[in-house]
């Protein structure tokens, strides 16, 4: 292995000197290195090329009607570069010119609009950070252990900062129709044009009609120039390239709403419109696919969620699930945002199963795989915020189990 | 006004151009028809080459119909959902609701080629699909005045439920665990682990981690150390 | 101009039947768009190309001993996009192996240590997110108006979430002297060798010894593999490609805090160790350089910081100084952090100055420029915190002015 | 221990490699000496071609030597630093510490072969800069043993204070506004605008901006509207 801990490097050698990576200055210590603004827009490292977003293979048929997931594995607090962000389409995505993109809001409104992108950025903006994270999110996983990574099993989740109007001022500035509007739809300018149905309250809440992320506009495969934001609400919600907004007195039961995103019981019913991401956790690092390279310390890190609030705490188990501590959560803890937690941890070589567990600010503590299975049975696909389970081998790999 | 020079009134073309979205109560469902036999003619020609020709294949998607019994239409529940004796959950087995599939096949479908079908082909089309899941016969044409029958013949119309807690931000959560912290109960062995199999389908993992760091990336493209 | 608001393109036509890209359905919403993945690690749009870190020309001889700005003009938020992070370097930029990326403590410490980057992301981290901006940030308007836009006034300012291991434990780690420990010394691994005197306070209060950055690794421009992260205090003290720290009993009087980063007094005098960054605010749109098309509501927005701990509040005055409103501070508002600030406005069309002026948490209110030059006199170059003034001309064009 | 197998001593050389740092008081000085003849060599083998045969050049860096005087040398303090009768400040009239030129030097320069000079050149090279400023004679050799007396001839060796608010972070502030929120006393007019030679220098505000949204870059290749 290229390089290992500086103390295994020591060990190699009788009568150590030293580290020639010490000892002999390395060449950036000894030239002139390269000019600002050599990148006007900078990108990654060359070393950090493995840390991709990827497909996972025979999830779905077509890569136009599909999902590319976040690499977990290899990213800190809680901010996803945009470039990483997780992407789920269905029928691909465009560049779309913003001088072009109209924004229409009509229905239950007094005053039927259209808002260019000039007009929606001169409005009221707020700026509010958000994870998101799709409905299928940890599907794989109903039923039997299946991916071997916590990119595939948890990757479709990112967080960013958003940056929008809120899509209460929109509706005050139609006029919407206070005594009989209960649903609006939001409605993408895609192919797809992804339709998505939303109670008023949520829509009148802390819903975003979002330009802005992580600083910047919004990318093209997150919906550039304009997507909803619906903070806490799975992310098919989230509507890309958002060109129309409707206000109604009754759901819409639209085709992402009424075949997909819908949780099959065991009973053969269906639940529709089961929109909130309950509280959730995962350990990021060490996760599945992973190698402990030697005993000794380790910062044990995850992130943890709820789409009902802040997280209020994170415990982390050691020994799969017998003894359990409560770990440290970084700042900010944000309603409805990634947090990411940290706990120390001597591995003492033996085989152990590593847990995380969210619990949030209404109480609700995540559950074990086996109690969302005993309400909701094999088939749900949707919502499985299970607590997640890594084995950690004799040899220092990490692996993927259920362990309740 | 609030927001002065922001915005303007949508005309009226403009509204019809852009509110396409069709409810369950058929709100928003233009008036037209279409014959099942028509249908076949679009399917055949825009759709099959994807779906298959009875709309069983799964090359490109899930299957569009299969799994639904004459005794559902009567029932309104796919009994199939419940004893999971198909192998796949098809769209006509999962959708309780017609105007779901008129919305979509109008807004996003061929996929190559949304919102270029015409009133009328939506409306065969959708006729052709039920009649290939047998809930239509051969010789209907279906149309905005006689949808509202059609919906009551759905094999799943009654399969749906919105009774659950993640609706609303304050809803009840259906799961309810308990955080014990110390000596919990716990199986001894893992009770599922991840199949052999499915060590390297991804890729090599090695190669989807940083070569520095706390940990390294698995070598999956060789079995597991023991 | 290319689009315009929708209440100027109506007005166009009589008869106005409706806008042709409502009307005409555009090409993205009738063909299939491009597969998941496509971009493995993804990029901004295509219309976005104006908005890049740029040099100033003039302001220094060499790019490699200089500076790019990050264009705020065109920010949303607080988080700056990676890509677009000022960059200042003395003697160029590296793109370092971490595999061979060596840290050392030494000095006042019973135990000297060498730690490879495999060593220090095991231990305990924290992920927090603070500004970093460079003490000669608005260095060129200390005298008269100097510069076109805020990205050259204002655009040595950056904000980011870091992830790392707090100094405090590597100090700890290492047995630092607890009873002679006054200064620790921090020194990069680049050329120029960057080194810079940091109080023992600072260094035990929330330094980190950093190597993520937005969720990712930093970027090769900003010192990857490690970085110190020093809130509060200038750029210059956040050493890049961090090699050392040393724990000594006396500052180290290094070139770039003996020689630059002083702040010249008018009685000849120079400031030695001029460290925090005082509370500073900038509206960053509408400002200079940029053009209002119209008439009507606008939100005017922008940044406030402060190097002593959270902003309190931030007034907004459209009548040059006379009279102030307070404006809305966008969540989270966070310690030695970026604060985004919003406030409604309708412009009559009248020429109109724009001012921000922010508050800190110790009551400190972001000065005049006439008055810091009261204490400071002209020649100081380092730490401008002064209000800045944006004169919105009939034409609907702003311009850099000073008015006090 | 509390972090059991991360990290390792440092050995003696790899502190000796890196542990490079001279402070004011010359802890961290190599044992050594160097002329100011041999420095001139140095300077015009290594450093001439950047900072010019005298020091005086500012093509690639403000220049290094200038605006002392013997006057100065006496005080310790450079009065054209509060006269302002310079037309730039040169390094050797704002540094006060002679360990900042050395310890610079031999960390940073050659500025394109940093490190790379000898411990002798470190010393007869800051020796000739000094020369040039006319702190040090011709014969001069500095060494270790009389480095601190040359310190007390540095032309600014009095121009630092550290009696200021900004060092703590709990310091206290120089400057006191105060928040007047109506009628506050503002002079009619700018005193200050941007120069017409300034407006376009940064290239065209227009490509610096987006071409949508509340604003528009501005077209600085013209003149400003009126
Ligand atoms: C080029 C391939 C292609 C063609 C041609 C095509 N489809 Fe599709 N169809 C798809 C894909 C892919 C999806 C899934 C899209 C998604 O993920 O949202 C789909 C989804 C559907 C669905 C929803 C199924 C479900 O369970 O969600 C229906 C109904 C449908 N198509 C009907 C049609 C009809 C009717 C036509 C012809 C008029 C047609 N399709 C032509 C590829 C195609
Ligand atoms: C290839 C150009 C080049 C050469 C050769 C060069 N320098 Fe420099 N020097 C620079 C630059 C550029 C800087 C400013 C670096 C920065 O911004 O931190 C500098 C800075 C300095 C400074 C600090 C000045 C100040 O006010 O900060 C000193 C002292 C100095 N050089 C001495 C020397 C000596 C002695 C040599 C030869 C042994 C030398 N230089 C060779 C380009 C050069
Ligand atoms: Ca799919
Ligand atoms: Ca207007
Ligand atoms: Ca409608
Ligand atoms: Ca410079
Ligand atoms: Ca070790
Ligand atoms: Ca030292
Ligand atoms: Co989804
Ligand atoms: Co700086």
């Amino acid at each position: 292995l290229a390089s290992g801990s500086a103390l295994a490097q020591a060990a190699k050698g009788t009568a150590f000197e030293g580290d020639p990576n010490i000892l002999k200055l390395p060449e950036h210590a000894t030239t002139l290195g390269k000019p600002v603004a050599t990148n006007a827009y900078g990108m990654p490292s060359k070393f950090e090329t493995n840390l991709l977003r990827r497909e996972s293979p025979g999830l779905t048929r077509v890569s136009a009607a599909s999902v590319s997931f976040t690499p977990l594995q290899g990213l800190f607090g809680i901010i996803t570069p945009s470039g990483l962000h997780f992407e789920r389409h269905h029928q691909g995505w465009y560049d779309i010119d913003p001088a072009t993109h109209r924004f229409m809001i009509n229905g239950l409104v007094k005053n039927p609009k259209v808002y260019t992108m000039d007009d929606l950025m001169r409005l009221p903006s707020v700026s509010r950070m958000h994870f998101i994270e799709c409905g299928a999110n940890t599907a794989m996983e109903w039923g039997n252990v299946a991916v071997p990574t916590v990119q595939y099993s948890h990757g479709m989740l990112s967080c960013s900062e958003f940056t929008g109007v809120p899509l209460s001022v929109l509706l005050e500035d139609a006029g919407y129709d206070k005594k009989n509007a209960k649903f609006i739809l939001a409605e993408g300018g895609d192919g797809s044009g992804m339709t998505r149905t939303i109670s008023i309250e949520r829509a009148l809440d802390d819903v975003i009609v979002a330009w802005g992320m992580n600083g910047e506009m919004l990318r093209p495969e997150n919906g550039y120039p304009l997507r909803l934001v619906v903070p806490g609400v799975q992310g098919v919600s989230w509507v890309k390239w958002l060109r129309r907004i409707e206000v109604g007195d009754k759901p819409y039961a639209t085709k992402d709403e009424a075949i997909h995103y819908i949780d099959a019981m065991p009973d053969g019913m269906y639940r529709q419109y089961t929109s909130i991401q309950e509280c959730k956790s995962v350990i990021t690092t060490p996760s599945s696919g992973q190698t402990l390279l030697d005993k000794g310390f380790y910062n044990i890190t995850g992130l943890a969620w709820s789409g009902r609030g802040k997280v209020k705490r994170v415990d982390v188990s050691v020994d799969g699930g017998r003894n359990w501590r409560t770990a440290r959560l970084e700042t900010p803890v944000l309603s409805k945002c990634l947090t990411r937690f940290n706990i120390d941890w001597v591995w003492d070589g033996s085989p152990v199963v590593l847990q995380s567990r969210a619990i949030d600010e209404t109480g609700y503590v995540q559950p074990k795989i086996n109690e969302l299975r005993a309400v909701r049975g094999t088939k749900s696909i949707y919502h499985n915020n299970a607590i997640q389970s890594w084995k950690v081998a004799e040899s220092g790999e990490v692996s993927n189990v259920q362990v309740y | 006004q609030g927001y002065p020079n922001i915005g303007r009134a949508a005309t009226e073309k403009e509204v019809a151009a852009w509110d396409i979205d069709v409810r369950p109560d058929f709100k928003g469902l233009p008036k037209g028809s279409g014959t099942v036999a028509k249908g076949m003619q679009v399917w055949e020609g825009k759709c099959a080459q994807c779906h298959g020709t009875f709309g069983e294949s799964n090359e490109v998607f899930t299957p569009i119909v299969g799994g639904t019994t004459k005794e559902d239409i009567k029932t309104g529940r796919v009994a199939a959902l419940a004893d999971n004796k198909q192998p796949q959950r098809t769209t006509m087995m999962k959708v309780a609701t017609v105007s779901t599939l008129w919305d979509y096949i109008n807004r996003a479908m061929p996929w190559t080629a949304p919102k270029t079908l015409t009133t009328e082909e939506v409306y065969s089309v959708t006729a052709y699909i039920l009649n290939m899941a047998e809930v239509l016969p051969d010789e209907f044409t279906l149309s905005d005045k006689n949808i509202a029958e059609v919906q009551k013949l759905m094999p799943n119309r009654n399969g749906m439920t919105q009774n659950h807690g993640m609706w609303d931000v304050k809803g009840k959560p259906d799961v309810k665990s308990v955080a014990c912290m110390k000596d919990c109960p716990v199986g001894e062995h893992p009770r599922s682990t991840l199949p052999e199999a499915a060590r390297n389908v991804h890729g090599n993992v090695a190669e989807q981690n940083r070569s520095f760091g706390a940990v390294r990336g698995a070598d999956t493209s060789k079995p597991a150390p023991t």
